[in-house]
This record gives C-alpha cells, structure tokens and sequence, in this order.
C-alpha cells in the first residue's frame, strides 16, 4: 500500500493543531516583541476550563471555544500592562526580562494548576474526537480523523480571520503599523498601550481555544505546558519571529517532518530531527524561513 | 607631490539593485583634509562604511598606503590605522569615557596600564578629561562627538574619517570642534571629513569631493567647486542635465 | 564596615553550625518517605505517598508496631525528590542525617533511587521501594535497596503469554516504547515474550516521549497487527488509545502495562478504555490472604478508598506493602527504635529472609542474581479493563473472568 | 574596592572552615549544591551579563561535561581527576562548534538557537546506547562530603577569581563589554566581535563543563532529564538575573538566595510541595517588575547615587601623569 498520500496528510493535520498553538504567540511577538515562556500554560489553564466546562454542561468542546475565547482574552487584556512594564522598561534587557517574567508566571500558572486541578491527564469528550472517514482513489488508502479535521479547519479559519482582522479593519492597521513602526506609530496617534493589550487579549484567548483542542484531540494535565511552548517557539522560529503569514508553513513543514520521520525513518530520532532542523534553519536563514521574521 | 595614503578606485556598492555609490575615485595625499559633500542621501555615509570596511564594495578598490584593503573587515582597518566616528554617535553607554577611550588604546597598547595611560593622554587634548569617569551615557551631544572623536584618535590612526562631528554644536562649540580637527591636521593626521555645513567644510578643507545619487560630481579646491554649476544645480535640488 | 563584616561571618558560622543533638531514646519509629511529590513524576510520586501514607496510618490506628509486647507508632518524613537524581541524594542526606530516619520507604522511579541508593549505604540505612520497576536497580546490586514490585522483565512476560494463548492466536505484534527507561524496558520485555511465544514482531520500535503517533500507526495499520503493545507513562497510554480510535483501527489484542489500572486512564476514556490488555501484580480483586493490617485485597482497597476517595492500584499497593515488610522483619528482629547501624544491618538480613503474606500477595525478595532485592513472591497477573473494572484474565489458575477477544471495533 | 575584597576574602575563609564547623553532611550538601549554582550562574552570566548573549542551552555544557567524564571513566577506566579536563575540553569545543554559527545571530534568535540545540544534544544522549539512553549512567560511588565540598569550593573560587580578573581587570573585560555595548563602534575601534564573543563563549562554556563533571561523579548518576534538561539552564538563568546581570557578585548573591528559599521549602515544608512553584513563581515574576536591575544592581546602584553627591573631581595627578607621557 502506498504510504505517501497518509504519511502527507497526516503531516498536515498534526501541521494544522501546530498552527493553532503558535499564531497567538506570533502576532503578540510581533506587536509586543515578548516571548512569552507561559504561552504552554495558557493554553493548559484554556484546557481545564474546557474540561470543566464540558463535565458541567455536556456541550461538545467545539461549541464551547467562544466562551474560553473571551474568558481568556479578558484575562490577558487584564494581565497585559503588567508585562507592557516589564519589557518597555528601560533598564536592563527587556527581551530577557519578558522572558524571566513569563518564565514566572508559568512556575506560578504550574503550580496553581497542581495544586488546584491535581495530576491526572484528562481527556475532554466530543462528539467526533472517535471518528475517522476515509477517502480511497485506487491504491491510495487515506485515513483522516473527524477531529483532527476539525482541528486544521479550525486552523486556518482562524488564520484566514486574523489575516481579515490584520488587512481590512482600522484595528489590524494600527496593530499592523505599530509592529512595524513602533516609534512613528505613536505619532500617527496610535496607543501603543491600548492595542498592545487587545493583542495579548487575542493572544492568550487563541492560546486558550487551542488548550481545548488539545484536550479533545490529546490528553490535558496541569504539567503538559512545557511541551507546547517548545514547539510555539519551534514554530514561531520557523516561520520568522512575528511574521504571522509564516505560521502556517512552518507549521505544515513541522508537521510532516514529523510525520515522514515517523514513518520512513526511525521513529527514535523524531525529536533530534526536529530540534536539528530548527538549528540548521536559523544558521541558514537567521530570521526565519522567509527571512522576515522581526 | 607624495604617495597617495588613500586611493579609491571606481568603487561601487549597490544594495538590492540601487547603487548606493558608482564608480567613486578619488585620492587623498598624507596631510590633507578633503572635504566630502553632497545633499542627504548622495551616499556620503556608504562610502564611509566601505572605506572604513563595514560595507565590501561591489566593484573597485580601495588602496591604503598602497595597499589594497577592500573588504577587509573594520576591526582590521582600525589596526592598519584607519579610524572613524559615527555620523548616530555610539559611546558605549554604561561604561566611563575613560573605559570608553581605553577601549580603543587597546589597539596600540594592549597592556591595560598602558591603555590607560594613553586614553588619559588623548582626553587631555579632545578636552574630555574632567569628564573622565563620568558614564558615556550622561554626556551632552557635544561631549559624545567629543568622545567619539577621542575614540578614533586613540587608534593613533593616519587616516581618520570623521562623520558630521560639528553638525548639531552651537557655534562656540563648533569652533572648539574644529580648532581640534586643524590641530589634529598639525600633528600629521589626514582628515577625509563629511560635513553639512558648508561653512566648516570650505574653511578647513584642503580639497573637497562632490557626490550626488551616488557619483562623483566634482572635486577641487573649495573655492573652485562652489561655482561648478552642477554643484550648485544638485544642491538647489535640480538634477545635473 | 569592618565591625559589620565581622559580625556576619559571625552570624553566618552561627547560622550554619545548627546544634547536632545526639540521638535521643524515642519509642517511635522514624520513617523516611523519599518521593515525588512535585516534577515530571509528581503523579506516581503521589500514588506511592498514599501507599506509605496508608500503612502508617493503619499502623498508627493499631497503636504502632507491636514489638515484645510494646507499641511503637511510626512516623513519616517526607523528602521530595522533585523527580530530579540530586534531590533525591539529599532527600536521602537530609532523613539520614537531619531527622536520622530507622528505615526508609523509597522514591517512584528508577533513576531517583539509584541516586538516593549510594547515600543510603553510606549511612546503612534500609530502603525498600514501593515502585521503581526498571530493571536496571537490581543489577547494581545495593545491599540495602528493596523493592516490592517485581521488575518489568520479571511480570511483562505475563499478559503476552496469557494474549498468545488466546483463540485465534494473534500472529503478529506491533511493539514500542516511550523513551524512557521504564518504558523502554517494558517494551523491550513485551518484545522478548512475544518472540518467545512465537507472535512475530512485525515492527520495534522506541519512540520520543509524547510523540503525537498517528502517522506512525497509520502506517503501521498498513500491516494489520493483530497485537499492539506499548510501553508508556499514563498519558502516553490515554494518547495511543485515542489515536487508534481516531484511525479506527482496532487490534485483535491492545496491550500495555500498569498504566490501565490507573483510575485517569479509564475516566478520560470511558467506554474506549474496554477491553484494554495490561500487567499488573495487585488488583482489588485478587484472591490473598494477609497476615497483618489488611486480611485481603478487597479490605485494603476499601480502606484506600475511604482514606482517599480513589481506587488503590498496584503501586499505591506495593508501597503499602512495602512498610508491611519493614514491619514484619522489624518484628523478627525485635527491633526497638531508635535503631543503630547494627541493628539495621539486623534488619537487612531479616529482610532478605523474609517470607510473608499479605494483602499484596507473598512478599520475598530474590538474594541473587538479576532480581537482586526485589520481591519474586508474587504472580504476574494479566488484566483487562472490562465494563470500566479492572479485572484480572490470567494466568489461568487467578483469572475472575474470561478475557474479551478478539477486541470489538467501537462503531 | 579594597572593602569588596576583603568581604570576598572573609567569606571563603568562613567557607573554608565549613567542614570543620559543620558536621551534619546534609547542610554541608546543601551548601556544596548552593557553591555549585553559584558557579553556574556566574558562568552563564559571562555570556549574558557581559556580552548581552542570552545562552537558554547552558545546560548543554553542563551536561557534556558530565557525560564526558561518565564515559571516560566507565568505558576507559580513567581516574575522575584525569577524566576532570577533559569535561571541560569537551564542553569547550562544544561552545567553539556551536558559537561559530550562532554567534552571529541576534537577541531572541540566539536564545532559542542554543536552546534548540541543547534539546537535540539531549536526544542524542537518549537515542545513543553508550550513554545508556534514557536509563542514563551510573558512576563509581565516591561518597565523600568533605572532598565534593572543597573541590566544588576550591573549583568555583577558581572559577571566581578567574572570572574577576578576566572580566573587572584585564582588558578583555572591557573589550567584552565595547561588543555588548554597540558592536559597530567595537569594531571601528580594531576589536573583532565574532573572535571576542567566542572567547567569552568559551569561558562560559568549559567551567560550566567542568561543574558538570563533578556533578555527575558527586551524585554518582546522571541521565538526559537531569543534565541534559532545561532545569540547569532555566535556574542559572532565573538566579542571575535575580541577582543582577553584568556582575560577579549579583548572580552568586542570587544563586544563594533562589538554591536557599527554594531548598528551606523543599526540605522544612514539603507538605505544601506545590506552593514552592507557586512562590518561586512569584518572586521571579515580582523582581522582574519591581528590581530591573536585579538585586545586586538595585543596591550597587542606590549605593553608587549616594556616594556620587560626595564624588571627588578627576586627581590632578592623573592628568599631569598621562600629560607627562606625551
């Protein structure tokens, strides 16, 4: 049988679940230039409420994501000027010091976690997380999960709104403009301040939604942020730190790197690749695939 | 007349396309300040950085004492003698001015004493003494052209290129500034100086280079290059026919 | 300023030469408790806390350890080994030294107690560990490190001898390990069985720990195995179910190890956990008779319910078990706290010659070979997650219920 | 100065007399594990603090100088003394293979190269059989407090001392930080960046070897999670910059603070075993809001203002001395 057609779009899907973990992370960095250590704690805290959420009102997860979206992107939008003060400051090296203060706030976000949702994996039920339907062209076999469909199309809608939100609306100009320029967008009239926090609102709201996703596609446990944070940044790299429109190809490259690896290679180096690749990338193209990266 | 300390050769630099400078060629003999002029963006900066090695040119060639130094990184220039100031002034901004002159002593004095002592030497003729271990950050703008200037003197360089020191001093300071540079020219050191005001830049020059949009326009003794039509058409805005 | 710096060195040599007070004449014990509670590991960490925990308080319900007709109730102090090797040394430094612990009851994992293990000898102090199945421990052959559950190439063989012996037999496996070391020397000992049962394995493999595998079986699917068996850490487990679920394929025969019988596997898998294969050497169900504290499994974990409102599995057994043993050879000996180095050399002897029953099964403890210091008194059992109960289906001689098989397709 | 010296000096003369003071080898561990982290985040401090490098695969180094001694003494049967160097050379060709390309990459770019790289390093450890994949390896057992304390004492002083006179006194310290301060001008100035950031690489890079190995040989076991893991980056780093980067002193003074609270809760209140998480957490996150500058930076600094008010002018003798030599 011919492993080609599954081995690429299984590459994809796990490609579509990667985007949705790192655009958040992309567009805050690239309006904020913060690298925030806490993004796989966000998207752990999103999954718990999904969880409870489920437990309590039996509402597939799906159907849940705009409640933990604004939930979430009201925490950030609080949250915000805090770190706004930490990485503005002009002392020391704010890059590092918005990456101790996350760095923080993950140890914190950890051990609330723990001690609030104890140690256990959970997983949260939906409706189609124990589905797949296949596709068949002659010898080619294509096994493609409901839910890890779901998940891809979840993926680029939210790309493709992001991109609307970014190109057309007043908002996306400004956060457009003071991304690019910072210094001159505060004389366009621009408050750097105000959008900054609606941009981590976003941010940790996506971050959230995709702590649900992975809920229903994996497992969630109040340990699992670390994993997540090392591929938003593997991602994020790839694509060129703040370049939001490389996301998605770094994401699908991610993704079936590691899916090739899998089935072609031995699946024992899976990791030592990927960290490999990432290396060779930024020695290669310091600011990204696309060299745009910020 | 002597060997040349300086001859560019057609150098050109482009970026993505735009050349930045065309076939520039000019020459500078041991003991002269030429002048380089030219209206913003005429690529007077650029071709600082490739004489000073932070830029390889695309074509052509630079001859330092008739040697040829194109491409040669800038940290290796500054040890063949070649020094120069930053048109955006760059003190190291948490170290002293003392730290920031021995910095550069290290080049001829690699002894930290000896540095030392050398910085201490330089600051008492750029004037900067007193100001010895205040942090380079708590200058006046000034005091930072001042101690950028120390900064290349301390190379004990033979060329120095100096980018709009004067530029932005108020006219006692200024003169200070150039009081300086004459007696630099004194003590045997060539000056290849950009400067925007065309008062300090016709006084003290030897000779002086025209760019615009990258090329060489005219070059001569000031007084002769103030009345070259296409000097005056490309500062009153109008491209040369 | 000099009078100022003399002070602090002053104050510092103060601070730091706390008094060593002699060892006072107790009638407790002092147990040591080295542990995960926080880490990567903090999940089991705190399954074996409760196991110890449990024996203490069941101890202490009895008024202690009864010991030449005095009661000597136990003490616990705990060091968290934050899952990092040099926390456990000074875990074990500091219940040595500081609370000068009699005994202790040790870490979760492998690589923890092979670095408290070393520190332990220096200062003679027994350990029996409620976990830490790597086989790797007993090789080195500590004098005074034990441990009650078997190691995993000691019960792995089980369910895949009780799988191949199953109508119709599964020809083929398809075989892998999270990498990691207990997992790795799962997988590795499923593999060995497999060959010696005569299933072929169509493929090995040890994969990154929380790998996303459904590309990887996807393509394994290709090859139809009738047996996958997979070495992995609870979520891990959780994971590989959902992601066979997801391509719909379902083996004849799902195989993996404790992991099963941990409460979260089911609860995060409801119905798809059914029928999932694992080894186990302790289920609330099994037939045993106990000489102290618990008569049999069921009273046990009737207890550990009670105390904690989740069902006990094999590890929190084990821990139990393992103060069970302490208690027994510290009987044997009639040792009285505080226990000296002699006496505690005493202890280790007894241990090694300990038979006993009790809820867990037969607790004794191999003096040669590779088993070196870990219990070989019990059965491996086979077990399967029927109706959401874990239930045992083999060997034979033990088996509740009869296993499902083939497994049956979800839809 | 003279009075900083004399305080350094007192303190390790108190060190010195640790073991003869205390006899209780828990504290004297504690203590010996405290100087340990002290040296890490000095030596990561070099980097960061010094050249404005943010090296988030530290732990790298560390852990090739435990593997390396592990290796040596278990396959080739070397003494650990003999096997101690080469720790060190290892860790230090890693950072010249490893510096070379991701020198030249900038801020945040940097930080993540590095720590790709020290996740790969830690794949190949748990992929390879000679170092025993995830099982690790175990060393010969040396259990000896009194020798791990005052070799872990007498290679960090060394390491210190190193550090100060490199650093604060010869002119490298000063070219390090014309790079870290604006490259450009360093180089105007005949300092070649990329040669100077590989040296301060480099002497980040072979002490931290170095600690590794004694490390591995005082645990008597390593495994990829515990050397090769993001723990020894992200406490050296969390501690120097509580500290105060850029300085000797700050990162040691952060060192002992963070290893002291974090150990006082570890050992005296287990029961709250996640609080600590949450409180470390916290204090990190606070000191970055509320001390910039770190802690040693926030005090120099206070310290500094309050002596400029009573700053004497420039010694005339100084001028007339350099004036003199013209």
């Amino acid at each position: 049988m011919e492993l080609l057609p599954q081995a690429t779009v299984d590459g994809l899907l796990i490609g579509g679940i990667y985007i949705t973990i790192a655009i958040g992370f992309s567009l805050a960095y690239g309006v904020m230039h913060i690298i925030d250590f806490a993004v796989g704690e966000w998207i752990m805290l999103g999954a718990f409420l999904g969880y409870y959420l489920n437990l309590w009102s039996v509402l597939d997860p799906f159907i849940l994501l705009p409640a933990i979206f604004l939930v979430f992107a009201v925490i950030g939008y609080l949250i915000q000027p805090l770190v706004y003060r930490v990485i503005s400051g002009k002392k020391g090296n704010p890059v590092l010091m918005g990456l101790v203060f996350t760095f923080g706030l993950a140890l914190m976000f950890r051990g609330a976690a723990l001690t609030g949702f104890g140690f256990y994996s959970h997983s949260i039920p939906s409706a189609i997380s124990q589905d797949s339907f296949f596709i068949e062209m002659g010898s080619v076999f294509i096994t493609i999960p409901y839910v890890r469909l779901a998940g891809l199309l979840y993926a680029i809608a939210i790309t493709l709104v992001l991109h609307f939100v970014l190109k057309k609306t007043d908002f996306g100009r400004a956060v457009r403009a003071l991304s690019q320029h910072r210094e001159a967008s505060g004389l366009m009239g621009i408050n750097a301040k105000r959008i900054s926090s609606y941009v981590y609102g976003i941010y940790v709201g996506l971050s959230a939604m995709t702590g649900v996703i992975i809920g229903s596609i994996f497992t969630l446990n109040a340990q699992m942020g670390g994993e997540y944070t090392i591929l938003a940044f593997f991602i994020v790299v790839l694509a060129g730190m703040g370049y939001l429109a490389g996301v998605p190809w770094a994401a699908f490259l991610l993704g079936l790197v590691q899916s090739f690896f899998l089935i072609y290679l031995n699946p024992s180096y899976t990791l030592m690749a990927v960290f490999g690749i990432l290396f060779t990338i930024l020695l290669i193209s310091p600011k990204g695939l696309f060299g745009r990266g910020v | 007349m002597s060997e040349p300390l300086l001859q560019v050769n057609a150098v050109t630099k482009t970026f993505g396309g735009l050349h930045a400078v065309f076939q520039v060629s000019f020459h500078i003999t041991p003991g002269e300040i030429i002048g380089l002029i030219g209206p913003n963006g005429a690529g007077k900066t650029t071709l600082f950085n490739v004489i000073s090695g932070f830029y390889a040119p695309n074509k052509g060639q630079i001859l330092f004492n008739g040697q040829d130094i194109s491409g040669k990184p800038p940290y290796k220039l500054a040890v063949l003698g070649i020094g120069r100031t930053f048109q955006v002034v760059k003190p190291f901004a948490g170290l002293t001015v003392l730290e920031n002159v021995i910095i550069a002593s290290f080049a001829r004095h690699p002894k930290r004493r000896q540095a030392e002592q050398h910085a201490w030497m330089i600051l008492e003729t750029t004037g900067l003494a007193d100001r010895a271990n205040a942090q380079a950050s708590s200058l006046t703008l000034a005091g930072r052209k001042r101690l950028e200037v120390s900064k290349a003197l301390a190379l004990e360089p033979t060329l120095l290129l100096l980018d709009e020191v004067v530029a932005g001093l108020n006219p006692t300071e200024a003169d200070r500034t150039i009081e300086l540079i004459l007696s630099l020219r004194d003590q045997g050191i060539t000056i290849l100086i950009v400067e925007h005001i065309m008062r300090v830049i016709m006084n003290i020059s030897d000779r002086v280079v025209v760019l615009n949009f990258g090329q060489k326009i005219a070059e001569g003794v000031p007084r002769d290059v103030a009345k070259d039509s296409g000097v005056i058409q490309a500062y009153l805005g109008e491209a040369p026919q | 300023m000099k009078g100022r710096t003399k002070v602090l060195a002053l104050l510092l040599v103060l601070a730091m030469s706390v008094p060593v007070w002699a060892d006072e004449a107790r009638d407790f014990f002092k147990v040591g408790v080295i542990t995960s509670l926080s880490g990567s590991l903090a999940t089991g960490g705190n399954v074996t806390k409760r196991g110890y925990d449990l024996w203490a308080d069941a101890v202490n319900a009895a008024g202690g350890i009864e010991i030449q007709g005095k009661k000597y109730p136990v003490k616990l102090f705990y060091g968290d080994d934050q899952s990092e090797p040099a926390q456990g040394a000074s875990a074990a430094e500091r219940l040595a030294t500081q609370e000068k612990v009699d005994f202790v009851l040790g870490p979760y994992a492998s690589g923890l107690t092979l670095a408290a293990a070393p520190v332990l000898e220096k200062f003679k102090i027994p350990m029996i560990t409620g976990s830490a199945e790597s086989p790797m421990i007993w090789k080195e052959k500590f004098r005074y490190t034990f441990g009650t559950i078997p190691p995993v190439n000691y019960t792995g063989s089980a369910p895949i001898n009780t799988i191949a012996g199953l109508n119709p037999k599964p020809k083929t496996a398809l075989i892998l390990g999270s990498n990691d070391t207990f997992s790795k020397a799962t997988a590795e000992a499923f593999q060995d069985a497999a060959v010696k049962a005569g299933i072929k394995v169509l493929k090995f493999n040890i994969v990154p720990s929380g790998q996303d595998l459904i590309p990887y079986l996807s393509a394994a699917k290709a090859m139809q195995p009738d047996l996958i068996a997979f070495g992995g850490h609870d979520e891990e487990l959780i994971k590989l179910v959902k992601a066979l679920n997801q391509i719909n394929y379902t083996p004849k025969a799902l195989l993996m190890h404790y992991g099963v019988t941990e409460p979260a596997f089911i609860e995060a898998l409801q119905k798809s956990a059914d029928q999932v294969f694992g080894a186990s050497v302790w289920t609330e169900s099994i037939k045993t008779k106990g000489e102290v504290l618990w008569p049999d499994a069921k009273s046990y974990a009737d207890a550990a319910m009670k105390a904690y409102n989740v069902p006990a599995d094999y590890t929190q057994a084990g821990s139990s078990a393992a103060g069970i043993a302490f208690q027994m050879a510290l009987i044997k000996i009639n040792g009285v706290p505080p226990l000296d180095e002699k006496k505690r050399d005493e202890l280790v002897d007894a241990l090694e010659k300990l038979k006993v029953n009790t809820f867990y099964g037969e607790i004794g403890f191999a003096t040669e070979g590779q088993f070196y210091h870990a219990n070989v008194g019990l059965t491996p059992l086979t077990i399967q997650i029927q109706n959401g109960k874990v239930v045992v289906v083999g060997p034979d001689s033990l088996a509740e219920s009869k296993p499902l098989y083939p497994m049956k397709a979800k839809k | 100065m003279s009075r900083k010296y004399l305080l350094l000096i007192l303190s390790f003369g108190a060190l010195l007399a640790v073991p003869s003071v205390i006899h209780d080898t828990f504290f004297l561990r504690i203590i010996t594990e405290a100087i340990l982290w002290i040296g890490l985040a000095i030596s990561w401090d070099v980097l960061a603090g010094y050249t404005g490098y943010l090296n988030f695969g530290h732990g790298a180094f560390f852990g090739i100088g435990a593997y390396t001694t592990a290796l040596l003494m278990k396959l080739c049967g070397w003494s650990f003394f003999l096997a101690l160097p080469f720790a060190g050379l290892a860790a230090g060709a890693l950072a010249v293979i490893a510096g070379i390309p991701t020198l030249r990459l900038k801020g945040a770019y940097f930080a993540i190269a590095t720590w790709a790289l020290s996740r790969a390093i830690q794949q190949v450890a748990l992929v390879m059989d000679i170092t025993g994949g995830p099982d690790g390896m175990r060393l010969p057992t040396f259990l000896h407090p009194d020798f791990f304390y005052y070799l872990m004492l007498g290679v960090v002083a060394a390491i210190f001392a190193l550090y100060w006179f490199l650093l604060e006194k010869a002119p490298f310290g000063l070219k390090v930080k014309a790079i870290r301060e604006d490259d450009q001008s360093a180089m105007s100035l005949g300092l070649n960046p990329t040669w100077i950031k590989l040296q301060a690489f480099i002497l980040s890079a072979v002490p931290t070897g170095i600690l590794g190995a004694i490390y591995a040989y005082w645990i008597t076991y390593i495994d990829p999670a515990s050397v090769l893991g993001d723990l020894v980056t992200d406490q050296a780093v969390v501690m120097a910059v509580f500290g105060g980067l850029g300085t000797l002193i700050g990162p040691a003074i952060g060192a002992i603070i963070i290893y002291l609270f974090k150990t006082y809760f570890w050992a005296y209140l287990s029961d709250y075993q996640v609080l600590y998480l949450i409180i470390l957490g916290g204090v990190i996150a606070a000191s970055v809001v509320f001390l910039p500058n770190g802690l040693w930076g926030t005090i120099s600094g206070y310290l500094q203002t309050r002596n400029a008010v009573k700053q004497k002018p420039v010694p005339q003798e100084k001028i007339d001395k350099g004036v003199h030599h013209v």
